[in-house]
């Protein structure tokens, strides 16, 4: 409930949890609104289903867990302590069924002695098929907390860089300290803070230095123009060179985004780092230590101070140190009823208003969806106490966890009975304050004012002054206590429903290193990630196998420190934002043509250009086909790489990188060229023009377009820079088109301001032309096999360019074709694709071998090895039907005829296939063993995945106009 | 002890006092058969079938840290047979075989789950590749489906279908694929081969390899020396550092992969789901959380931790596929040293040292692996020959160029597998 | 006979106006790159000092005057924006026209270097990043060049293919900062 | 991860592309132990090494990279003009 006249904010909020209305305040956290409205159950553990309530204030929250929205909007597992209230706000209980209230699965805690650690690997073995279809669909739908709806959600996430001199995590005493002084002496500083509230542990404290002085260094930051404020900002990891991921919640905490993104995650780059993490107090393991009521000490205080609200009405504190004694008294000062403080310790003077129990311990606590007594273990006996709220103080754990994130091991330190950073294990981040164990506030300030100095010099600033505040001297004064012993069941790992008993039994069955103990009873794993449980456990453990808490191991964290949502870290790549698109300049016209684009590489390229009267692929492929064949078609293939390569050792670098020569290539003249990788097997193809003695232009694949230009790059600076050579990459620059046919000729003559012919410009001549006015580049290749020009202009006349030629191209009978009649054709011809040169293909294997010249290149060597110089590798080959079955398809297996389609029969595969209209066939491009040799033999084909098993013809690759007159034409 | 259903059941009435530690744990002998050099999958694998195979159990398996703390306790879970190129088909598939039947074999509950495999593809060159792929599979006698985009959805209705960056054409269907309980792997080996016979040694690294007359003698330890006969390296992550106190050097560049898992949520994913255009793989675990990787970070590394930039693409991945993922929060990321070789698949093989065996390179697929290359390097060791479906694992086929295993056609590049 | 229109890459993309932020595309003359012989860098600067009045730029250092802009554009390149280059040139360094290959971008208004801060791994900050300082970097996953034309200006060069997703990409984030500024 | 490009300064990992570890190109003109070990072999050190990477999305210098393959610390950059000859 809440105490009268305290709390945070005066505007009443409205809210709902699993359907029912509550009313918070402004500036409350979900679970201090439903604590103030006395809702003491609001979730169930995950194995168990035991009831579970709030247990702490903060980010490590294991218990309170709810959904967040509802429908495609639907949030799961989202801390109560940490999602604020807001107007409207809908909040549900998860992994629950058919109510939070009655769990059919709480049948679950009356099996829990055969329930215990790794009990599934040692049953549900059979019978085979079981497991898929009986267990392990029970298992999956017991597990799992809250649901995804399986639906995209609506709202958007952004991510974001940002670099400062100082980056400081966490705004308590000793991280508003060093932002202080290194705002002050004009560090550009970022101080990032989990909370909606700067302050931390200060905004907690019922006594000056506390909320008042956070306040006032605030503004005094707030009004520095080097510092930045980065509230509800949770640094998540750190990586390498002071990289940090951070994650601010942007909007969860409006009832309107008006806009704004939910969340950002950030790429925080620091020159140097301050963790001020603060520490999180542990609990202690006692039989029934999970149940509705008990909370963290640090939580009680917090919510008391904070949030003016006190869980019970009967509280009781149970502790190890002397942090409880000072909670105890401030609840009494408070006005709530102290039933009485539990200390462990024997050698404590009782002091407050309140009754002690000194050398005492809780043994067991009773009630079941809300605490409703303890059983004390007093030195003379044991003692029932009826409360409604036991606050437990197991000691605390420095944050160190962003210390962990490079591999850090934390240190015992015996006298706090803590592990603690060690130093330099993230280098340029030094931890200050209570992550590095320092308890009390006086240590916290200096801490952090030295941390902040420390920073300031290593980056060549003079720090300036800061004052500290006195801060009154308190005690800490522990003595560990882990776990109480006792039957029955103590929680560790709430979450995950590990209890001490687990660790007892994970060690008597030898998984005794921490890291095994871990993974066969699951502890640490769980949302919370065993920011409440991985010391106690490891104390346990040690107690159980006999050994010392560092002799056992220690703790270590990997990111993130609390969990970041996939769509936070991935914001931007939904639908088409995982990659950049390319358009080709012909885009709109292809798409009012009708055609469907489809995805090359990052380009979008037509498929085909169908008429009105087709209704299927196959009618507009063929009579693309076949006015290419017949007339002339237009194709955009400005997809293609294009590199600009000049300079007087161009032809140089050019005979290194293509295993054929082209410093014999004349001017004015093109040549294919074959590529190799430094392995020998090829790379890419494409053909290269001679536009002046020192100016080439290369072609490459539209695939290899980025990794061709890498590598020229390579060669160019890592094996020959000498090389007086330029290279940059011209692909944006034109727009490219193929013009292609018998009827290409005269229809480029109507446009080129002056006319070519065959002498001006035979089979593979290149020049400069003119069309339309515009200069433009004009090259006779072809990869139809037919007649053929490309014709590049600027890209700003591409779309007019391709419009126009189009325009013609139907004029004469033909018209634009796309990717599918591109492939036919150049089927037809025995072109290759990477689909051939795969990555796995000689030269030799495509019947290219004898083109490696006799020079230096890249790929020579490596391709003179006898595995890629066997006579019995695959070979290149055509196919066509010859049995009843006439469909050929790529993906197929080849096996003699007659021999059965299994692995060690296999001869080889299809690469590319297609219905040939010219040939009235399908035709096939294959790999087969010694192929070259076998033309005419049949030779079985097996598809099994499409059921096809075709008798087939082995032809030579080149199956129309193999003399290539066409070309010449 | 035989684990059952009754002995859960006997056992929880009696107050769980009588389960006995799952191996033991000896001081080392001065001498052994066969030394073992790595605790980690394959090699607990290895021991295990050196016993029940072969009954060889004068075996020590020597670990520098705990059993299982490698890579088989920080990858995705997979377990798929669906490679193409003969040398990988036959070997894949046996080792499919062995998950099969691995809890009979070892009375441990792996939680082998066959949940089906689904590979999608964006393209039709991407569709006719994996045709390839999945016919090589059948001709195996190993499953596969090829899925159109119809196909696909009826599995996988959450994928986005109508807006990603990469169209879904369709996928190839491997129903026997799936995953298993990774971290229990190794542990129902480490039992078996404790339970026959076989010393696994915890904390002990190996610090030299002792060699005369070209003939292995044993092995230099932080527990002193161990005498063998044979001995057999199997240390995914540290084999350049281990093969070079044998003085040889592998075609091997280690890299970080991380991987990564979400907080539990209820079932939402029932597959395996491979997105080749973006690197990226998911399933759900039995417990609920997402599990789900992408590439290597791809700079040469021993650090078991990546950096943001492949986090990020991951998540992106994650996001253009099925957005529906994205309310799900990452728990955990965790990065795995990866042996990457030089075509992308491992080496099982002899070395130049008589009585010295190597077991490397298993890139990012050594989990699936786990069965096959324990039988097949014991089979290797034992007999001192190939075992027939890890014959093309051999060492010198970089040298030759015979027998290449490049899966992804990328060439001699390491990172690029 | 008919005449072949020029198209503009981010036509019908831009301009893009949110609260303070604008997003217009520019119009150069023509654009070139440069890059130097062996040996001549000095040759280089001495006559595009003559020709155009405009020094070699450093490293991620742009010159300019009244009518042209050189921009350095990687480790071998820079480029020239506004006038056709001197023939004079051709002699010191490889020239290549590429007017056509880059949308021209201007970004402008109170909070541009927040937009860029949402997808450009480079700190851009004005105390970091001055007028007339470049780089090449990344602009989401596309490739950019990126200068600092004003005090709140930027010359953002992209290819041209990708004008569309650049144009997109700079429009989310433009909502974004609006959004934080309570636009 | 950041990288001191030599001509663009500190820039973050993702502008970079890795191709692995800066070895001299043989110039056997027969095949052998050389290629192989250029091709294949790798020292592979688990401290520090020089690799070869290129500023790809930034100035597109090719370098060589001095690093620490455990620690991650990146003990500086040089351009690879010649530096694996």
């Amino acid at each position: 409930m809440r105490i009268a006249g305290r709390g945070p904010g005066v505007r009443p909020v409205s809210f709902s949890f699993d359907g029912r209305r509550y009313e918070g305040r402004e500036g409350d956290t979900l679970a201090s609104a439903l604590l103030a409205n006395d809702v003491a159950l609001v979730g169930r553990s995950f194995k168990y289903h035991r009831p579970r309530g709030v247990m702490t204030a903060g980010p490590e929250e294991p218990n309170a867990l709810v959904t967040i929205g509802r429908g495609a909007a639907a949030t799961p597992n989202t801390r109560a302590t940490v999602q604020e209230v807001f107007d409207g706000l809908e909040a549900f209980s998860q992994n629950r069924w058919p109510s939070l209230d009655w769990d059919l699965l709480a049948l679950n805690d009356l099996a829990a002695p055969f329930l215990g650690a790794g009990f599934y690997y040692k049953t549900f073995m059979g019978p085979r098929g079981w497991w898929e279809r009986v267990y392990e669909p029970l298992i999956r739908r017991a597990a799992g907390l809250g649901a995804l709806s399986g639906r995209p959600a609506p709202e958007r996430s952004e991510k974001a860089f940002a670099f400062c001199d100082l980056l400081v995590i966490g705004a308590g005493p000793a991280g508003l300290t060093a932002a202080l002084v290194a705002g002050r002496s004009g560090a550009d500083v970022i101080l990032a803070d989990e909370d909606f509230r700067m302050g931390g542990r200060l905004l907690a404290k019922g006594a000056e230095p506390g909320p008042e002085w956070a306040a006032g260094i605030l503004a005094e930051l707030e009004s520095l123009p080097n510092v930045r404020l980065m509230p509800r900002t949770t640094v998540t990891g750190a990586y390498d060179q002071g990289t940090f991921g951070a994650l601010e919640r942007v909007s969860l905490h409006l009832a309107d985004p008006n806009g704004l993104p939910r969340e950002c995650f950030w790429r925080i780059v620091a020159k140097r780092a301050v963790l001020a993490a603060g520490a999180l107090e542990r609990p202690v393991a006692f039989r029934n230590n999970d149940r509705p009521g008990v909370m963290m000490a640090s939580a009680v205080r917090a919510y008391l101070h904070r949030w003016g609200v006190v869980p019970g009405k009967r509280v009781a504190v149970f502790g190890n140190n002397d942090g409880a004694h000072v909670l105890a008294s401030e609840l009494v000062a408070a006005g709530v009823n102290v039933v009485g403080l539990i200390d462990s310790r024997h050698d404590v003077v009782p002091s407050g208003d309140f009754r002690v129990w000194t050398g005492t311990q809780v043994c067991n606590a009773h009630g079941r969806k809300r605490l409703e007594a303890i059983t004390l273990r007093t030195p003379v006996g044991t003692e029932r106490l009826a409360v409604d709220c036991l606050a437990v103080s197991g000691g605390w754990n420095p944050s160190l966890h962003l210390t962990c994130h490079l591999g850090g091991r934390p240190e015992w330190q015996r006298d706090i009975a803590a592990f603690v950073p060690t130093p330099g294990a993230v280098p340029g981040l030094r931890a200050a304050g209570a992550c590095n164990g320092a308890f009390t506030l006086g240590a916290c300030l200096s801490e952090g004012r030295a941390a902040a100095e420390e920073a300031l010099g290593a980056l060549g600033m003079t720090p300036k002054a800061v004052d500290l505040p006195e801060a009154p001297e308190a005690q800490y004064n522990i003595t560990p206590l882990w776990s109480v012993p006792g039957k029955g069941r103590a929680w560790l790992d709430f979450q995950n429903d590990v209890t001490v008993k687990d660790v007892a039994q994970a060690a008597q069955e030898n998984f005794r290193s921490v890291e095994h103990m871990k993974r066969y009873t699951t502890q640490g794993m769980a949302p919370d990630q065993g920011k409440n449980s991985n010391v106690n456990a490891l104390a346990v453990l040690a107690d159980a196998t006999g050994q010392t808490i560092p002799g056992t191991g220690t703790t270590t964290f990997r990111p993130p420190y609390s969990p970041v949502s996939i769509a936070a870290m991935g914001a931007g790549a939904e639908g088409k934002g995982f990659a950049p698109e390319r358009f080709t300049t012909s885009h709109r016209a292809a798409v009012g043509m009708g055609a469907p684009m489809i995805e090359a590489g990052l380009w979008y390229r037509p498929s085909y250009f169908p008429l009105r009267s087709e209704t299927h692929w196959r009618q507009s492929c063929d009579r693309e086909v076949q006015m290419v064949r017949e007339a002339v078609g237009i194709c955009d293939v400005s997809t293609l790489g294009k590199i600009d390569i000049q300079g007087p050792d161009a032809a140089a670098l050019l005979d290194l990188v293509y295993a054929n020569r082209f410093s014999t290539l004349k001017e004015g003249r093109v040549r294919y060229g074959l590529m190799l990788r430094e392995d020998g097997f090829v790379m890419d193809d494409g053909t290269t023009a001679r536009l002046g003695p020192e100016h080439f232009v290369m072609t490459t694949t539209t695939a290899a377009a980025g990794p061709v230009m890498r590598h020229l790059e390579f060669v160019h600076q890592v094996l020959r820079p000498e090389l007086d050579v330029s290279m940059i990459s011209v692909t944006e620059q034109w727009a490219q088109f193929a013009v292609a046919g018998p009827k290409s000729r005269e229809l480029l003559n109507g446009l080129l301001d002056a006319p070519v012919d065959n002498d001006s410009f035979p089979f593979m001549a290149c020049g400069d032309v003119s069309v339309m006015g515009v200069a433009a580049r004009l090259f006779r290749i072809s990869f139809s096999g037919e007649h053929a020009y490309e014709i590049a202009v600027p890209a700003r006349f591409g779309e007019a360019l391709f419009r126009e030629l189009v325009a013609r191209a139907e004029g004469l009978g033909g018209g634009a074709y796309g990717m599918e009649a591109l492939n036919v054709l150049r089927i037809e011809k025995g072109h290759i694709t990477h689909a051939e040169i795969h990555g796995r293909t000689t030269a030799g294997d495509i019947g290219m071998g004898r083109m490696i010249a006799a020079k230096d290149c890249i790929g020579r060597v490596a391709a003179s090895r006898p595995g890629l110089t066997d006579p019995d590798r695959e070979q290149m080959v055509g196919l066509r039907p010859v049995g009843d079955v006439k469909q050929l398809t790529a993906g197929a297996h080849l096996f003699d005829a007659g021999a059965a389609p299994l692995r060690e029969n296999a001869q080889g595969y299809v690469t590319s296939a297609c219905f040939s209209p010219t040939l009235g066939e399908t035709r096939a491009l294959a790999f087969l063993k010694r192929g070259r040799a076998r033309h005419g033999e049949h030779i079985r084909m097996v598809d099994h995945l499409r059921g096809i098993d075709a008798l087939c013809e082995v032809t030579d690759p080149v199956a129309f106009d193999p003399e290539g007159g066409r070309l010449r034409g | 002890m035989r684990f059952s259903a009754l002995k859960v059941l006997k056992e929880g009435l009696t107050g769980n006092k009588g389960w006995t530690p799952h191996w033991r744990d000896p001081e080392p002998k001065p001498e052994y058969d066969i030394v073992i050099i790595g605790g980690g999958g394959h090699g607990l694998a290895t021991a295990f079938y050196l016993a029940k195979e072969h009954g060889l159990t004068n075996v020590a398996v020597l670990e520098k840290g705990y059993l299982g703390g490698g890579n088989v306790g920080r990858n995705t879970t997979i377990v798929r047979a669906n490679y193409f190129l003969p040398g990988n088909s036959e070997f894949y598939s046996h080792s499919l075989k062995l998950w099969e039947g691995m809890e009979d074999e070892l009375n441990y509950n792996v939680m082998h789950s066959q949940r089906g495999l689904i590979n999608l593809f964006h393209s039709d060159g991407q569709r006719d590749a994996f045709a390839r792929r999945g016919n090589a599979m059948i001709n195996q006698g190993d499953d596969a489906v090829l899925l159109d985009r119809e196909g696909v959805r009826k599995h996988l209705p959450y994928l986005d279908f109508d807006n990603g960056r990469f169209p879904i054409y369709g996928g190839l269907y491997h129903p026997r694929g799936g995953t298993a309980r990774h971290d229990a792997v190794a542990w129902g080996y480490a039992r078996g081969a404790s339970d026959r016979g076989v010393d696994l040694i915890q904390n002990c690294e190996v610090t030299g390899i002792d060699i005369e007359g070209g003939k292995v003698r044993g092995v230099q330890t932080s527990r002193g020396a161990i005498r063998a006969k044979k001995v057999g390296i199997v240390v995914a992550g540290r084999s350049g550092q281990v093969a070079a106190m044998a003085g040889m050097r592998l075609p091997i560049e280690s890299h970080v992969l991380q991987a990564f898992v979400t907080e539990g949520l209820k079932p939402v994913i029932d597959h395996v789901i491979s997105f080749g255009m973006g690197h990226f793989y998911i399933s759900q675990s039995d417990k609920g959380g997402l599990v789900f990787g992408g590439d290597l970070d791809f700079y040469a590394s021993y650090a078991a931790r990546g950096n943001l930039p492949m986090v990020e693409h991951v998540m992106e991945a994650g996001m253009t596929l099925m957005p529906m993922i994205g309310r799900a929060r990452v728990l955990r990321s965790w990065g795995g040293i990866m042996d990457m070789t030089a075509d992308g698949s491992p080496i099982i093989d002899k070395t130049g040292v008589d009585g010295l065996y190597i077991d490397c390179g298993w890139c990012y697929g050594g989990f699936k692996a786990v069965p096959g290359s324990g039988f097949s390097f014991a089979h290797l060791i034992a007999q001192d020959r190939h075992h027939a479906p890890a014959a093309g694992f051999r060492l010198d086929r970089f040298r030759t160029g015979h027998g290449l295993l490049d899966e992804e056609g990328t060439g001699s590049q390491h990172n690029l597998h | 006979m008919a005449e072949l229109i020029a198209s503009r890459p981010a036509a019908g993309l831009v301009p893009v106006r949110i609260a303070d932020l604008s997003l217009t595309e520019e119009s150069f003359g023509a654009l070139t790159s440069l890059s130097p012989r062996r040996g001549a860098e000095g040759a280089l600067g001495a006559a595009l000092q003559q020709a155009h009045g405009l020094g070699w730029p450093a490293p991620n250092r742009s010159t300019q005057t009244d009518g042209a802009r050189l921009i350095w554009f990687g480790h071998a390149h820079a480029l020239l924006i506004g006038p056709e280059p001197a023939q004079g040139l051709r002699e010191h360094a490889a020239l290549t026209d590429q007017s056509d290959a880059w949308v021209a971008l201007r970004l402008a208004g109170d909070g541009a270097e927040d937009v860029l801060a949402r997808l450009v791994p480079v700190d851009t900050r004005a105390s970091q990043f001055e007028t007339g300082h470049t780089a090449r970097s990344l602009l989401g996953h596309a490739h950019v060049s990126l200068t600092r034309t004003g005090d709140d200006a930027f010359l953002i060069l992209g290819f041209r293919s990708m004008a569309k997703t650049l144009v997109h990409e700079l429009e989310l984030a433009m909502n974004s900062v609006a959004a934080r500024k309570g636009g | 991860m950041r990288i001191p490009c030599p001509i663009c300064g500190t820039r973050d990992r993702r502008e970079f592309t890795y191709v692995g570890a800066a070895l001299p190109r043989p110039s056997d003109e027969e095949w052998g132990a050389g290629w192989d070990d250029y091709l294949h072999n790798r020292e592979n050190p688990a401290g520090e090494t020089r690799d070869l990477w290129q500023h790809e999305a930034g100035c597109g210098a090719w370098l060589v990279v001095t690093r620490n393959t455990v620690s991650h610390a990146v003990l500086g950059a040089e351009l690879a003009r010649g530096a694996t000859a």
